[in-house]
C-alpha cells in the first residue's frame, strides 16, 4: 500500500489530478458554508463582471444568480452525477462481464450478444433518447449514463476474468474444493481491482461530460444547479458574458481532467507490466 | 361598422406611407431568412405551426391582409362589402389570379376552401363555420358569405394563415391530409417553392405569374434552418442572414445587434396574433382553487423583472386578459404590482400550509427556462414552494390537456379579436380533456360565459366594448390564470432591407412588398 | 472470407431486429404523442382534430399491432412513413444520411489518422517536450465538453477571422458544380469533423503512445535492432503496424460513440444530417423517423465495425488465414 | 548430435575478435545490486564457441547486450571497452553501432516465438537485413532469403519465405532467426539461449547448426546459458558468471571436468544424473487405474467454419501404485500436461475410465468431485501464476481445509505447519506472493497441494521454471515429502534428466498416445522405441554423463 503511495506520488500529472479532486471534493463538502443562499437566488443585478464586486468572485449570471455559488453547489451535483452512474455501470457491468468470462459457453454468448447490443445504439444519441423519453430528472441522467457506459465495463471484467480463469491459481482454487461463487468473490475479483479503479476514473470523467452535454442539449433536471446546466444556461450569451460559461466550463475541464490524471497515475501505480519500467 | 370598399388603386398609398427618405424599390435579388424550428410541412391549410406561417406566407394568399392597426387589406379579394345587418359578406376577386400550375383560380376555390378543406382540417375554422349559413359563388369571381346572426370578428378570419384559399382542382375529392400534393404545395402567392433541402433550407423563388403587376421585388427567398440559437446569430454576424425573423435568436442577442451598424429591429408584425404568456393555474385544485391563492401569486410574481431580465425590456407586462393591442382591450384594475407583503398576508389569510406545488415550464428554451426560473425565485419569497417538472414539447401538451399539473407556462394567440383568441380561456363550454388551448385552467362563471355569449353576437363595437370592458373587471378580480406577459418578438434584419413587416402578420405576409438594396 | 461476412450480417440482422423492437417500446413510454405535438404546434385542438390524427398516424391501433406492422415492414425494408412531414421515412433519411455518413467518416479519419500520428510521435519521442506537448493538448482535448469546443471554433474561424463557414452543409444555392462544389463542401465540412474527431483523437493519441511503447518491448523490435535497421524504420514497419492493431480495435468498438456524438455536432454547426433528424423526431414523437434512425445508424455503427474488423484482418495475417 | 566436439584450446597467440576489458555495466537506481556486469573481461575467437553459463540474474545476457549496443532502458556500460578488432565499440556512435549490427555481430535470441514480428513475411523479415545495410536490389534480397533459409535447413524453403511467422512451429522459428542473424556472414554470433524454449529434439537440431554454420564460417560465437548440458554439449571456452562477476573461465574441458570455483562445482553438482542404476521397486499395491482415457479439443465448428479435431490424449492406460512416482515425460503437445489434467478433472475426458480404489472418479460431480479433491491434488508450473497476488500465503494453503469445514484458526495453523515442512519460515503466512523468490512460491505450490492430505500428487513441470540450483532443492523436497507421507506422485516434465532423477517408472508420449512405459533405469538405458531413444539421445551432454559413468 505504501508501496503503491509511493509510485503514485512519483507520477506529477497524478499528484495534480489529486490535488485539484480534493479542491473540488472540498467545495462541494462546504458549499453551503461557503454559500448559504440558495444558489438560485436572484442576488445582485445580472451581468456583473467577475472580479468586480466583493462577494461576487465570478460575477452574476443573466438573472443575477452568484456564479461562483453556482460553480460550489454544482461541484457536489457534479460529482454525485458522475460517481452514482459510474457506480450503477458498474454494478451492471462487473457481474455481467464476470459471469461471462468465469462461465464461457452459452451465458458468455448471451451475455455478449446483450453487450454488443448495446454497444451498437449510438451511445449519446441513445442517451438523449432515454432523457427525453423519461424525461430529465437526476433520476433518468443517472440512470440514461450508466446505461451506455456499462458495455466497456463488462467487456473489460470478461477480458480480465477470462485471463486469470488460466492462471493457475485459480484452477488450484478450484482443486481446493472452493465454490464458483468463492472464487469469483475471493480469488478473482480483487485481482480485477485496479483496471476497474482505472477505468472508473475515466468513466466518472466521462459522465460528468456526458451530463453536460444533456444539459446543452436541453435536457438537464431544471431544479439542480449543475455544472452542465450553467454551461447550457450560460453558452447563449456567451458573447455577452463569457464568464457566465467560461467558469463552470472550466470546472468540468478540470475536474474531468483530474479524474484522467488520477485515472493514469492509478493505471501506472497498479499496472504491473508498467511498473517495470519505471 | 366595417363597411368598406378599397380598391387596388389605394395599395398605392399604403406603399407612398412609406418614410420619406425612403428610396425608390429594386427589383431582383435574394433575401436569406431563418426559419425555426423546420416546418413539418408547407401546406398552410393543414399545418398551421408558426414556422409554417412563416414560409407559406409566400406561397399562400388569404381574402384579406390586415394591417398594423388590423384594418383589413384587399388580397385575394380586391374589394368587399358588409350588409348593415352584418350577416351578408360579399368578396370581389382580384381578375387573372393564376395557381402556381398556371391552373386559374376562381370563386370555386374559394367556396371549396370554406366548406371543404378547412372545416376538414382546423378545428377553429369549424367554430367559426359553425355560424356561417352559406357559402357561394355566384360568378367567377364574387364569393358571398352568409351568417346565421351577427358575428362581429367574421372580418378578421380571411387572414392567410386562418384562411389560407387552397386549389380545389388539386384537392377535391381526395384525403386532403394524405394527398401527396402536400409536398409540393400550390398557391397563388408571390413565391414559389422551389426546393427544400430538409435540414439545410427551403428555397422559394419569384412567382413570374403573379397577379400584382411589378411584384414581388425579390428573385428569392431562401428560408435558412439552423438549429442552435448562438449559431443563428452568429449566421447573421456572418452576413449569411439578412434576416433574423422575432422568435429566432435570443433576447440578449438582439441588444447586442441591435448596436450594430446598419442593423435595424423592428417590433412589429405580431399585432394580429397578439401573443400572450400566462401560467395555467389549475382551479380544480387546493390551495389553487381559492381566488385569493391566485391573487397571492400574482402579487408575489415580479413581472417587471421579468421582463427586464428575462426579455430584455421586449414585451410589456400583461395587464388583463386581453392584450393591450387586441381591439376592445380595457385598462381594469385591479393592477398586480409586485408586492410580496400582500401575497404573504393574503397566504396567511387563507392558511396557505407550504405545500409544493409542480410547475410546468414551457419548453421552449433558455429563455423560458430562465423564466420559470425567476417564478420560482418570485414564488419561493413569499413562501410557496415549487418544483419545477422539466419536459419536452410532447410531454408538455400531455400534461397540459390532461389537466396533470398545479402551474403550466403557456403562450397563446390573440387573433384580432377577443372572441377568436380569448374567450376560448375562460369559458366553461371549452372545458375539454385533451386540448391544450382551450379553457385548461377550468375555471367557470356563469356570469362571465354570458358575457362573452353576448358580446360575440353584439352588433354594434360599443356594445361590445362594454361587455368586453365587464368581462375583464371579472377576470381581472379572479385571476382564473396568471398573466405575465405581452410577448414582443422583434425582427432584426439588415437596413438595406426594405417593407419587410408592412402588415399585422410580419414578415410571413408581407414579402410581396419586401426588396433589397443591391 | 464470404463465410465470415455473411455471418457478420446475419448477426447485424438479429442485433438490428432487437433494436427495433427495444426502441418500440421505449417510445411509446415517452409522454404525449405526435397528435398532441401537432396540436400544441397548431396552437388550437379539439377532440375531433385529435382523433383523425391519430386514426391517421395508425396510433388507434394496440400497441402490439402497430409493434407487428412496424417489424415486419421493417423487415422487407420499409421504414415505414413519417407522420408529421407526410414522406416516407426513408426518403428523409436518405436526404440526410450522405452528410452524416461524410460527418462521421471524415471525423473517423481525422480521430484515427491524427490520433495515430500525434501518438506515434509522441511515443518515439518519449519523455522529451514533444512527448510532453501532445500527450497535454490530448488530455485536454479529452477532458474538454465538445460543444465548447464547437462555440469556440465558430467565434473564432468563423465569425472572427472568417476563415470557414460557421454551420450548414455547403454554400445555399450557390450553384456550385464539380470541384468547386467539393471544395466548398470540404470548407464546410473542417470545423465539424474536427471537433467530432476531436474527443476521440485523443483516446487514439493516448491509446496510439502506450500500445507503442508496448510493443517497443516486444523482442521482434530488440530482433529488428540486432539487424541494424533505422530507428524511424523500426518504428514504421515494426512497432506501428503491431500496435495500431489495439487501437483499431478500439475504433470499431467506439464507432458508437462517434455515430451518437455527432446529434451534438450537428445541432452546433446545422448540419443537416440524421442526427438532429432524431433528435427533432424525438421532440415531435414522429416514431417511425425516430425508429428508422435509430436503425439506420446501428446499421452505420455495424458498418464501421464491420470496416475495422477487415482493417484489422488486412493488417493481421493470423487472423486472416483461421 | 550424439558426439562430443572437441576442438583444441585457443592458441595463446591468436588475437582475440572481440575483447572485452574490464566492462561494468550499470542498473538503474533502485535495482537490486548496483552493477548487472561488473568489471567483467572476456576474449572471443574466430573459430570457437564460447559458452557464457549462469543462472538468471548473473548477468550473462547484459555483456552480451552491451556488445550489441542494445542495452535496455536505463541500463548503461559505464566502465571498460569492448573491441570489436581494435575499434571500441562503446565509443560508437548509435548511427556507426547499426552499422555493425547485423554485418559484423549478429545476434540470436532466445523466445523464437516473440523474435519475429507477426505481421510480416519471413522473406522480407530476412530481407530487411539487406535493406539495413544498404545491399542488393529488393529482388536480390528475395532471393538470397530463400537460400539462406535452404542454408539453415527449412524443408521447404520458398513457401517458408512467404509464410508469416505463426505458421511456422518453434524450432522453423529459430532457423529464421538464425538465417537473419547470419545472412551478412557476420564475424561475430552472440546467441542468447537460444534454444531454451525449444523441446530437447529440436533443441539438439538447432544446436547442430549453430555448430555447423560456425565450422563453416569460422565465426567466434558467444553462446548464453544456464543449461550445463548444453555447455558440454557445444562449448570451446567456458565462462562461469555469478552476480555479474566471472567466477570461473577457460576451455570447456577443464571447467567441466575440473572446476575450480565452489560455484560452479555446486552447479554442476545439481544437474541431474542420467543415472541408470536400477532402483529398488517394491511392489507397489495399485491405486489409480487409468483405462483408455481419452481427450479430444474440438474447435470451430461454426456455421461456416469446418469442425477441427485434435486428439490430445489418445487412449491412454495405466496403473499408478500407492506410494510410487511416475513420471510422464514428452515434448510439448505430447499430451502429457492434458492427461494430467484430466486426471485431477481440471478438464474433463472424453471417454474412458479412471478408477480409485475402484472408483469411478470421472463421472463425479458436485460434493462427490469436491471430496476428490482432498485424495488428489496438482503443483502447478508457474510459480508466479499459480499464487494469488492478493491474498496471503497463509490464506492461500488454508483456503483449501476452510473449504471442507475446517476452522479458520486451526487452518491457519496447519498452513504455518506446512509452511515450516516445506522449509519456509511459519511467519511467512502473513506475507503476499510477490515477496518470495520463485523457489519460495514452488514450495509454498507443494505446502499448498499437502494442506488437504492427499493421497496423489500430479505434479506439472513443477520444477521447469526454476534454475538448475533451486531445482535439485525443490526435487529434493519433494522426494522427502512423498516419502514421508507415503504419496503417489506423477511427475509430468519434458526434461528427461529431472524425470530419471525422480522416477520409479517413466511413460513416454507422443502426440496423444503412451508410446512406452517402465521402469526408469529400463527406459534410459534400453528403449524400446525409436521415438524414446531419439529423446534420449537427444538430451544435452548426455555423451559426458555417459563418459562419467563409464569412467
Amino acid at each position: 500500500m505504501l508501496d503503491f503511495l509511493k509510485r503514485f506520488a512519483g507520477n506529477r500529472g497524478a499528484v495534480i489530478g489529486a490535488l485539484l479532486l480534493v479542491v473540488t471534493l472540498l467545495l462541494a463538502i462546504f458549499s453551503p458554508m461557503l454559500y448559504p443562499q440558495s444558489p438560485w437566488a436572484i442576488a445582485q443585478r445580472p451581468f456583473l463582471e467577475p472580479f468586480t464586486t466583493e462577494g461576487y468572485l465570478m460575477g452574476t449570471d443573466t438573472l443575477g444568480r452568484n456564479v461562483a455559488s453556482g460553480l460550489a453547489h454544482g461541484a457536489y451535483i457534479s460529482l454525485l452525477i458522475g460517481l452514482i452512474s459510474t457506480l450503477v455501470s458498474l454494478a451492471i457491468g462487473i457481474p455481467l462481464g464476470a459471469c461471462a468470462g468465469y462461465f464461457g459457453g452459452w451465458v458468455d454468448d448471451i451475455l455478449m450478444r446483450v453487450t454488443e447490443f448495446f454497444q451498437v445504439i449510438p451511445t449519446f444519441a441513445f442517451a438523449v433518447v432515454l432523457v427525453a423519453i423519461l424525461q430529465p430528472s437526476l433520476t433518468s441522467i443517472i440512470t440514461a449514463i450508466a446505461l451506455v457506459s456499462w458495455p466497456p465495463v463488462a467487456r473489460l471484467l470478461r477480458g480480465e476474468v477470462l485471463a486469470l480463469k488460466s492462471r493457475e491459481f485459480i484452477e488450484a482454487a478450484q482443486l481446493s474444493g472452493q465454490s464458483s461463487t468463492t472464487i469469483i468473490l475471493r480469488q478473482i475479483m480483487p485481482n480485477t481491482l485496479s483496471p476497474v479503479v482505472v477505468m472508473s476514473s475515466m468513466m466518472i470523467a466521462t459522465a460528468i461530460l456526458t451530463e453536460s452535454a444533456l444539459s446543452f442539449m436541453g435536457l438537464g433536471d431544471p431544479e439542480i444547479m449543475s455544472w452542465g446546466y450553467m454551461v447550457g444556461a450560460g453558452r447563449t450569451v456567451i458573447r455577452q458574458a463569457w464568464w457566465i460559461s467560461f467558469f463552470p466550463g472550466l470546472a468540468i475541464l478540470l475536474t474531468v481532467l483530474a479524474f484522467n490524471l488520477i485515472g493514469e497515475g492509478l493505471n501506472d501505480a497498479l499496472n504491473p507490466r508498467l511498473r517495470k519500467r519505471g | 361598422m366595417f363597411k368598406k370598399t378599397l380598391s387596388a388603386a389605394l395599395l398605392g398609398t399604403v406603399c407612398a406611407a412609406l418614410p420619406a427618405f425612403a428610396q425608390d424599390p429594386v427589383a431582383g435579388g435574394r433575401l436569406n431568412l431563418l426559419v425555426q424550428p423546420e416546418p413539418s410541412g408547407l401546406m398552410l391549410g393543414i399545418t398551421t405551426n408558426a414556422a409554417t406561417n412563416l414560409v407559406s406566407g409566400g406561397i399562400y394568399e388569404g381574402l384579406l391582409r390586415y394591417d398594423q392597426d388590423l384594418t383589413p387589406e384587399p388580397s385575394l379579394a380586391k374589394s368587399w362589402e358588409i350588409s348593415e345587418d352584418g350577416l351578408t359578406y360579399t368578396f370581389h376577386l382580384q381578375e387573372g389570379v393564376k395557381w402556381h400550375d398556371g391552373e386559374p383560380m376562381t370563386a370555386h376555390d374559394v367556396v371549396f376552401t370554406f366548406t371543404e378543406f378547412l372545416t376538414e382540417t382546423q378545428p377553429r375554422h369549424r367554430n367559426i363555420m359553425n355560424r356561417v349559413a352559406s357559402v357561394e359563388a355566384p360568378d367567377e369571381l364574387t364569393v358571398v358569405f352568409t351568417l346565421k346572426q351577427a358575428f362581429g370578428p367574421f372580418i378578421r378570419i380571411f387572414a392567410y394563415k386562418t384562411a389560407p384559399i387552397v386549389p380545389a382542382h388539386i384537392y377535391e375529392g381526395t384525403d386532403f391530409r394524405a394527398n401527396e400534393a402536400n409536398a409540393t404545395p400550390i398557391g397563388t402567392g408571390p413565391f414559389k417553392l422551389d426546393e427544400w433541402q430538409r435540414g439545410a433550407y427551403i428555397g422559394l423563388v419569384k412567382n413570374e405569374d403573379y397577379w400584382m403587376e411589378g411584384r414581388p421585388y425579390l428573385d428569392e427567398v431562401i428560408y435558412h434552418i439552423i438549429p442552435d440559437a448562438a449559431s443563428r446569430a452568429n449566421a447573421y454576424e456572418t452576413g449569411d442572414l439578412d434576416v433574423l425573423p422575432g422568435g429566432t435568436i435570443e433576447n440578449f442577442d438582439i441588444v447586442r445587434l441591435q448596436k450594430n451598424e446598419g442593423t435595424c429591429v423592428d417590433e412589429g408584425g405580431w399585432q394580429y396574433s397578439s401573443p400572450m404568456a400566462w401560467m395555467w393555474l389549475n382551479n380544480r385544485n387546493a390551495p389553487l382553487d381559492n381566488p385569493k391563492m391566485r391573487q397571492a401569486i400574482m402579487y408575489a410574481l415580479d413581472r417587471e423583472l421579468a421582463l427586464q431580465v428575462v426579455w430584455n425590456g421586449f414585451g410589456r407586462v400583461a395587464k388583463g386578459p386581453i392584450a393591450s393591442t387586441t381591439p376592445f382591450f380595457d385598462e381594469t384594475g385591479p393592477l398586480y404590482e409586485h408586492n410580496p407583503e400582500k401575497a404573504k398576508e393574503l397566504l396567511a389569510e387563507i392558511g396557505y400550509d407550504g405545500t409544493p406545488l409542480r410547475m410546468l415550464p414551457l419548453p421552449y428554451g433558455e429563455t423560458w427556462q430562465r423564466w420559470a426560473e425567476v417564478v420560482r425565485q418570485n414564488l419561493a419569497q413569499v413562501g410557496i414552494t415549487l418544483q419545477t417538472e422539466a419536459t419536452d414539447v410532447a410531454g408538455w401538451n400531455q400534461k397540459t390537456s390532461q389537466w396533470d399539473y398545479d402551474l403550466a407556462f403557456t403562450f397563446v394567440a390573440q387573433n384580432g379579436d377577443p372572441e377568436l383568441g380569448v374567450a376560448r380561456n375562460y369559458i366553461s363550454s371549452q372545458i375539454a380533456k385533451g386540448n391544450p388551448f382551450n379553457n385548461v385552467e377550468g375555471y367557470s362563471n356563469p356570469k362571465v360565459d354570458e358575457l362573452f355569449a353576448k358580446a360575440a353576437v353584439a352588433v354594434s363595437t360599443e356594445e361590445r366594448q362594454a361587455l368586453y370592458t365587464e368581462v375583464q373587471q371579472i377576470l381581472q378580480e379572479d385571476v382564473p390564470i396568471a398573466w405575465l406577459q405581452e410577448l414582443s418578438f422583434p425582427t432584426v434584419y439588415d437596413c438595406g432591407v426594405h417593407n419587410l413587416i408592412t402588415t399585422a402578420n410580419g414578415a410571413g405576409n408581407s414579402l410581396r412588398d419586401t426588396w433589397k438594396e443591391q | 472470407m464470404l463465410g465470415f461476412l455473411l455471418t457478420r450480417v446475419g448477426k447485424a440482422a438479429v442485433v438490428l431486429l432487437c433494436i427495433t423492437v427495444l426502441n418500440f417500446l421505449l417510445i411509446h413510454l415517452a409522454p404525449g404523442d405526435p397528435a398532441m405535438v401537432m396540436a400544441g404546434e397548431a396552437g388550437e385542438a379539439d377532440p375531433e382534430f385529435i382523433a383523425q390524427l391519430r386514426a391517421q398516424f395508425g396510433l388507434d391501433r394496440p400497441l402490439y399491432v402497430q409493434l407487428w406492422s412496424y417489424v415486419s415492414s421493417v423487415a422487407q425494408l420499409d421504414l415505414g412513413y413519417s407522420y408529421r412531414q407526410n414522406l416516407p421515412v426513408l426518403d428523409l433519411i436518405l436526404q440526410r444520411l450522405p452528410a452524416t455518413l461524410l460527418l462521421s467518416l471524415s471525423a473517423f479519419v481525422i480521430s484515427l489518422g491524427l490520433g495515430v500520428l500525434a501518438g506515434t510521435i509522441a511515443a518515439s519521442r518519449q519523455g522529451k517536450p514533444a512527448d510532453t506537448l501532445i500527450s497535454t493538448i490530448a488530455l485536454l482535448f479529452y477532458a474538454t465538453p465538445l460543444f465548447w469546443f464547437a462555440l469556440m471554433a465558430v467565434l473564432l474561424f468563423s465569425v472572427k477571422l472568417d476563415w470557414l463557414p460557421g454551420y450548414g452543409f455547403e454554400t445555399i444555392r450557390s450553384g456550385y458544380t464539380g470541384m468547386e462544389r467539393v471544395l466548398d463542401i470540404a470548407a464546410h465540412l473542417v470545423m465539424p469533423a474536427f471537433t467530432l474527431g476531436l474527443f476521440l483523437m485523443a483516446v487514439y493519441v493516448r491509446m496510439t503512445r502506450a500500445s507503442m511503447l508496448e510493443v517497443n518491448k516486444h523482442d521482434y523490435v530488440r530482433t529488428a535492432r540486432a539487424k541494424g535497421l533505422r530507428p524511424a524504420l523500426i518504428q514504421r514497419r515494426h512497432v506501428l503496424r503491431n500496435a495500431i492493431l489495439p487501437v483499431v480495435t478500439l475504433a470499431g468498438l467506439q464507432a458508437g460513440q462517434l455515430v451518437g456524438g455527432a446529434v451534438l455536432i450537428e445541432t452546433v454547426f446545422a448540419w443537416p444530417g440524421i442526427g438532429r433528424l432524431m433528435f427533432e423526431a424525438l421532440a415531435q414523437r414522429d416514431y417511425n423517423v425516430l425508429l428508422g434512425v435509430f436503425v439506420v445508424s446501428a446499421a452505420m455503427v455495424l458498418m464501421f465495425n464491420l470496416v475495422t474488423d477487415l482493417a484489422y484482418r488486412l493488417v493481421d495475417p493470423r487472423i486472416r488465414t483461421t | 548430435m550424439t558426439h562430443h566436439t572437441d576442438t583444441p584450446a585457443a592458441p595463446s597467440a591468436a588475437i582475440p575478435i572481440v575483447r572485452i576489458e574490464g566492462l561494468s555495466v550499470a542498473l538503474p537506481e533502485g535495482a537490486d545490486r548496483p552493477y548487472a556486469v561488473d568489471h567483467t573481461s572476456i576474449d572471443m575467437y574466430a573459430g570457437r564457441i564460447l559458452c557464457v553459463v549462469g543462472e538468471s540474474g548473473s548477468g550473462k545476457s547484459m555483456s552480451a547486450n552491451a556488445m550489441m549496443g542494445l542495452l535496455p532502458e536505463g541500463v548503461r556500460a559505464v566502465k571498460g571497452r569492448i573491441l570489436l578488432g581494435d575499434e571500441n565499440l562503446l565509443a560508437f556512435s548509435e548511427e556507426k553501432m547499426r552499422d555493425i549490427r547485423g554485418r559484423r555481430i549478429g545476434m540470436i535470441f532466445q523466445e523464437p516465438m516473440s523474435a519475429l514480428n507477426p505481421l510480416m513475411r519471413v522473406a522480407d523479415q530476412i530481407a530487411e537485413v539487406f535493406e539495413a545495410h544498404g545491399l542488393l536490389t529488393p529482388a536480390e534480397r528475395q532471393a538470397r532469403a530463400v537460400e539462406l533459409l535452404t542454408e539453415v535447413g527449412l524443408p521447404d524453403p520458398k513457401r517458408a519465405a512467404r509464410a508469416y511467422p505463426f505458421q511456422l512451429s518453434g524450432g522453423q522459428r529459430q532457423r529464421v532467426v538464425i538465417a537473419m542473424a547470419l545472412a551478412l556472414e557476420p564475424e561475430v554470433l552472440i546467441a542468447d539461449e537460444p534454444t531454451t524454449a525449444l523441446d530437447v529434439t529440436t533443441q539438439a537440431q538447432i544446436l547442430a547448426l549453430i555448430r555447423k554454420l560456425q565450422v563453416e564460417r569460422g565465426m567466434a560465437v558467444m553462446f548464453i546459458t544456464h543449461d550445463f548440458g548444453v555447455v558440454a554439449e557445444i562449448a570451446d571456452d567456458v565462462v562461469v558468471m555469478q552476480c555479474g562477476q566471472i567466477v570461473e573461465q577457460g576451455p570447456a574441458r577443464a571447467v567441466l571436468d575440473a572446476p575450480q570455483h565452489d560455484y560452479t562445482q555446486r552447479l554442476l553438482a545439481a544437474i541431474p544424473r542420467l543415472t541408470l542404476a536400477p532402483r529398488a521397486m517394491p511392489d507397489f499395491a495399485p491405486l489409480l487405474e487409468v483405462r483408455d482415457i481419452r481427450r479430444t479439443y474440438v474447435s470451430g465448428g461454426g456455421l461456416f467454419r469446418p469442425v477441427r479435431r485434435v486428439d490430445a490424449v489418445r487412449d491412454v492406460s495405466f496403473t499408478l501404485g500407492k506410494g510410487e512416482t511416475l513420471g510422464i515425460v514428452g515434448e510439448s503437445g505430447s499430451g502429457k500436461s492434458s492427461l494430467g489434467r484430466c486426471l485431477v478433472r481440471l478438464q474433463p475426458a472424453d471417454a474412458g475410465s479412471v478408477t480409485m480404489e475402484g472408483r469411478e472418479i470421472l463421472d463425479l460431480k458436485g460434493e462427490d468431485l469436491r471430496q476428490l479433491h482432498r485424495r488428489v491434488q496438482m503443483i502447478f508450473q508457474d510459480p508466479f501464476s499459480s499464487l494469488n497476488p492478493r491474498i496471503t500465503v497463509g490464506r492461500t494453503i488454508a483456503d483449501g481445509p476452510i473449504a471442507f469445514g475446517m476452522s479458520r484458526a486451526e487452518a491457519m495453523d496447519r498452513a504455518r505447519a506446512l509452511l515450516e515442512r516445506v522449509g519456509l519460515n511459519a511467519a511467512a503466512a502473513t506475507r503476499y506472493p510477490h515477496e518470495f523468490s520463485g523457489g519460495q512460491r514452488q514450495r509454498i505450490g507443494i505446502a499448498r497441494a499437502l494442506a488437504l492430505e492427499p493421497e496423489v500428487i500430479v505434479a506439472d513441470e513443477a520444477v521447469s521454471a526454476l534454475d538448475v540450483s533451486i531445482q535439485a532443492q525443490v526435487l529434493e523436497l519433494l522426494d522427502e515429502i512423498k516419502r514421508d507421507l507415503g504419496l503417489s506422485l506423477i511427475f509430468i516434465t519434458h526434461d528427461l534428466r529431472v524425470a530419471a532423477q525422480i522416477c520409479d517408472r517413466v511413460m513416454v508420449m507422443q502426440q496423444g498416445a503412451c508410446i512406452e512405459i517402465g521402469p526408469a533405469h529400463q527406459i534410459f538405458s534400453a528403449p524400446e522405441q525409436a521415438y524414446t531413444r531419439s529423446l534420449i539421445e537427444a538430451i544435452p551432454g548426455r555423451a559426458r554423463d555417459l563418459a562419467g559413468q563409464a569412467a
